[in-house]
């Protein structure tokens, strides 16, 4: 139960930061129907974390912060709200600040792509809980990556200008993708107990489609290397970017001036 | 339009009014009531889109998951109609794009309530409890206006309000069971927003010239004043039952009218907001131009995109 | 003394407030000169502040927030670090996010020339601690005011588009300006009891300095009218803008996260 | 330069290295040797500049206003160390512009220790102790080398960083004396930058090539191995009275050298930071390059009113 914990926690804070950057982008969209639709994939991710983060303190519940005697935060709310940035398990990926529309454009593709493998795979889970949160998710992540691919393509094939943007994007990001596919040992543990998948398991998959979108839209895979972690530890181990506390910063200031408030 | 002669189309229109029937925009119209239903509509439309900004400044504050969804899929609620409302101006010939530009240029209004800032988390509350329901008081007439797309868009719209309205006021009920500092701040915002939502009826009847000539053309359907008193009727129970205070000492009510009486809002403050001195005028617009200047380039791209694959298409279509 | 108290602590917020925008000026200056000249200013100020919400919680104590038991957090970072927004009592030209480079030029030739114009009268206060302060700090806003000053003149002279970017910051500040001279009753009494000054009291003197800036630099006084308050309520009253919110949220993450913290 | 011959003028060069006396920017120098110096102080400078932003992402949230005075007293004073080194630079020859478009397009590089992240308020004083300490132990030697201007910003610079370094120490022996957490932060600190702090006096002297030539010249006086040793040695004692344990299990007194014995760092990941794949490389980069570029149109409007300024004061002398 506690690797089950921990690797629910993992996919959770994957969902959890990704989505708080895109509800960042909520009435900074380039036309109504991009920030509708930002907000929805933000919706989907933040709906895929609280199952997630509630599945992780049912089955750990060593895992949930301690808080004030009397305070009816649940669990979930512990979890997103009271943890410091060392104790989230988010690949970076998911963290790094928002750059212009080509930038979540990629990142979304990159994202969506690789989580939508694990969660074809975590559909198998011998955890009920995650295999259906996982065969929920599978729909939505397939709608996420079609929509990023979508506009992968008319970025890159639109103007010169959105083109460089795309480029300039994808090349920023890419040192962020080979973290997505390094296994953690929660994630091997995991695997080996049914419950998880390996995501070094799927890593050939993932390529081949993101591979597609590039070909299809005359993009050239780009050459960065991937970006070192600290004394080699990575997201997954929190270990993250100076971005994340300051993100959270943000995201944390109401609940933790109300430790007992009722929302 | 020349086959037929104006005063028989004119009398066509008003025949359709005395019926309640709907104007659609096929139909022949006067031009003022074509530019008077643009002006209106318009100005909704991008009350929709401004009104994402005070509560959209809390989603990345939200104080628990389940609000912070809540709170994410209104603002995209918002988003939402302000798409069925540009459309529907779309339908009397002038498109969002030019919409856009009058807003961003301060050359069309908005709301008046969100040039005023949102301070706590209980502000999302409040904008919920009573912008909104200020706002359904307004609009459930207009499911009955005289211009089709206008109407129809406003019965979809109006259902949703009274969603986000409950989620408001439900919201601030919670709060309300929670500490002393949740209570405090509850009552703090009902104290901010309580006149503003007020004045989101517009000026008093006597101040308001135009509306004999909207409500001669149903797409006004109560006055200024009728709709405030409506408003202020539906409240004030409300608020009790919240346990809140409202800041009006002259509110009270009137056993011989069977209404409540209440004070006037602050005319003058009204006056400086809608002339573009209130507290966020500026801020609410250079968000927005910001946001639509940093997408030019991604708009302009859809469109060479849009273009390159008619071309291809054509191309494909010629060849076969 | 609880006007004595207040007092400073208005005159504190408005130096700490607006410091903490200077410093977020650090490493993106367009120049190491002016990444100095900035940070300098933005040390004076908060020097400022911190002798000015030392005199308040000196003053009447019951200002300062409470903390836990045993905690060792001063009283002058006990008012900094744990009052929310609605509890600073800084003019809102203090709190507004940073703009450009005419942007902090501007508001800080507005403020320092605001400021020197108070602390030369407040040099003669009745409290002989806010009388140290205010002669002490002349010195530095004098300074501050030369240098935005300079800087008034090179940007309207400039470049056309470093003229463009001034007059557009000054038209986006201007309306900030009135609240400055607005008297507010802790202000009143403060004047009254003969250890404060009345802002209105300078407004004269102050727009004649400022204008003698604009007639140099050929630069026109806007004419846009002064930003409204809410209900009637501005800085001075804790009504702020949205900003002001977010700046304290990252501001006080980290001594909140540590009420019993020693630093 | 023509007017005596090269053979001379390097023979006057040796001599005055022999003499451990100082050059001077009007000496004759050999085009190696200022070229290495050129590459070393801007490689400094840089490091001066760039070593704000890990430091500068905490003024915003330094967690009392003394520990904000002084933090951004030391990002500022790091602003100055770059202002003289530069100018030492230029000295030689060669312009902050032009340096600076090196350094922001990743031609020139700075000291590697600024690409790993701050983490936490501990890491202000971590850097203060280990990294400003690695610093000077580098440092000390050169403000007794052989290019003059250098020499003399090196004796600036090192007064200036031990009294950095002893207020960064001076934080986390405060920390210790604080919360538990406290000490938890201060020391997971130290265990992230023990390695990167042992990696600033660059690789072992076998694999350094050119340490050889540099010390020749008296660029260099000690070899990076010669001076991690002594780093070790004076921190150690350091961490014992902190109350920090420092992550390396080899590490331990050897009595027969009379030195601390200790392991080494990750040459793997040193060389892969040093590449340009650190965990911060691109964002220190960027961050630089962006408020470059932002600040061009101040940079212009400053050109364009002194040479305005100049021409009206020579069109006003002429007058007389």
């Amino acid at each position: 139960p506690a690797v089950l914990a921990r690797y629910c926690l993992a996919l959770g804070d994957d969902a959890l930061v990704f989505s708080h950057r895109l509800s960042q982008w909520c009435s900074n969209a380039p036309d109504l129907e991009e920030d509708i639709a930002l907000a929805n994939t933000a919706l989907d991710l933040l709906g895929q974390a609280r199952l997630l983060l509630a599945r992780a303190a049912a089955a750990d519940p060593a895992l949930v912060p301690a808080l004030p005697e009397g305070s009816p935060v649940p669990p979930e709310d512990a979890l997103a709200f009271f943890r410091d940035d060392r104790d989230f398990a988010n690949v970076r990926l998911a963290e790094v600040p928002n750059g212009d529309f080509a930038e979540v454009v990629v990142r979304l593709l990159l994202f969506s792509t690789w989580r939508l493998a694990l969660f074809e795979q975590l559909a198998g889970s011998r955890d009920a809980v995650l295999a259906a949160v996982a065969a929920k998710g599978r729909k939505e992540l397939a709608y996420h990556r079609e929509y990023a691919a979508r506009w992968f393509l008319t970025l890159a094939q639109g103007t010169d200008e959105s083109r460089r943007r795309l480029l300039a994007a994808l090349d920023g990001l890419w040192p962020l993708w080979p973290e997505l596919f390094s296994t953690h040992p929660v994630e091997a543990a995991a695997a080996e107990a049914g419950v998880g998948v390996d995501p070094a398991a799927v890593a050939g998959a993932v390529d081949a489609v993101v591979e597609q979108v590039f070909t299809a839209s005359g993009v050239t895979r780009p050459e960065r290397g991937a970006l070192a972690g600290v004394r080699g530890r990575f997201g997954r181990d929190g270990a993250h970017t100076e971005a994340l506390s300051r993100m959270l910063a943000e995201m944390q200031v109401v609940a933790r001036a109300h430790p007992k408030g009722l929302w | 339009m020349t086959a037929t002669a104006e005063p028989e189309l004119a009398e066509h229109f008003e025949a359709t009014l005395r019926r309640n029937d709907r104007i659609e925009p096929r139909d022949w119209m006067p031009e003022a009531y074509r530019a008077t239903l643009v002006r209106q509509i318009a100005q909704h439309a991008h009350s929709e889109v401004i009104g994402m900004q005070p509560e959209g400044n809390w989603v990345t504050r939200a104080p628990s998951l389940r609000r912070k969804a809540v709170l994410l899929a209104k603002v995209q609620d918002e988003a939402g109609h302000g798409l069925y409302l540009y459309s529907a101006c779309e339908t009397l010939g002038t498109s969002r794009r030019e919409l856009t530009e009058k807003l961003i240029s301060g050359r069309q209004k908005y709301s008046s309530i969100f040039n005023y800032p949102t301070l706590s988390y209980a502000d999302v509350g409040t904008i919920g409890w009573l912008v909104d329901g200020a706002a359904i008081c307004n609009q459930v007439p207009l499911c009955r206006t005289s211009f089709g797309p206008y109407g129809r868009a406003m019965i979809r719209i109006c259902k949703e309000e009274s969603f986000h309205q409950r989620q408001g006021y439900e919201l601030l009920m919670t709060m309300m069971r929670g500490t002393d500092e949740q209570r405090a701040m509850v009552q703090e915002s009902v104290d901010r927003f309580w006149w503003p939502a007020l004045m989101m009826f517009g000026p008093p009847d006597a101040d308001s010239p135009n509306t004999e000539r909207s409500m001669a053309w149903g797409i006004k359907r109560n006055t200024n004043d009728e709709l405030r008193q409506k408003f202020v009727d539906m409240t004030v129970p409300q608020a009790r039952a919240l346990g809140v205070t409202l800041p009006d000492p002259e509110l009270r009510w009137d056993e011989q009218r069977q209404a409540h009486h209440f004070g006037q809002p602050d005319w003058a403050e009204f006056k400086q907001v809608v002339s573009g001195n209130g507290p966020c005028n500026a801020q609410r617009v250079a968000h927005r131009k910001r946001a639509h200047d940093e997408g030019a380039w991604v708009r302009e791209a859809a469109t060479a995109f849009a273009a390159k694959q008619a071309a291809a298409a054509e191309e494909t279509g010629d060849r076969r």
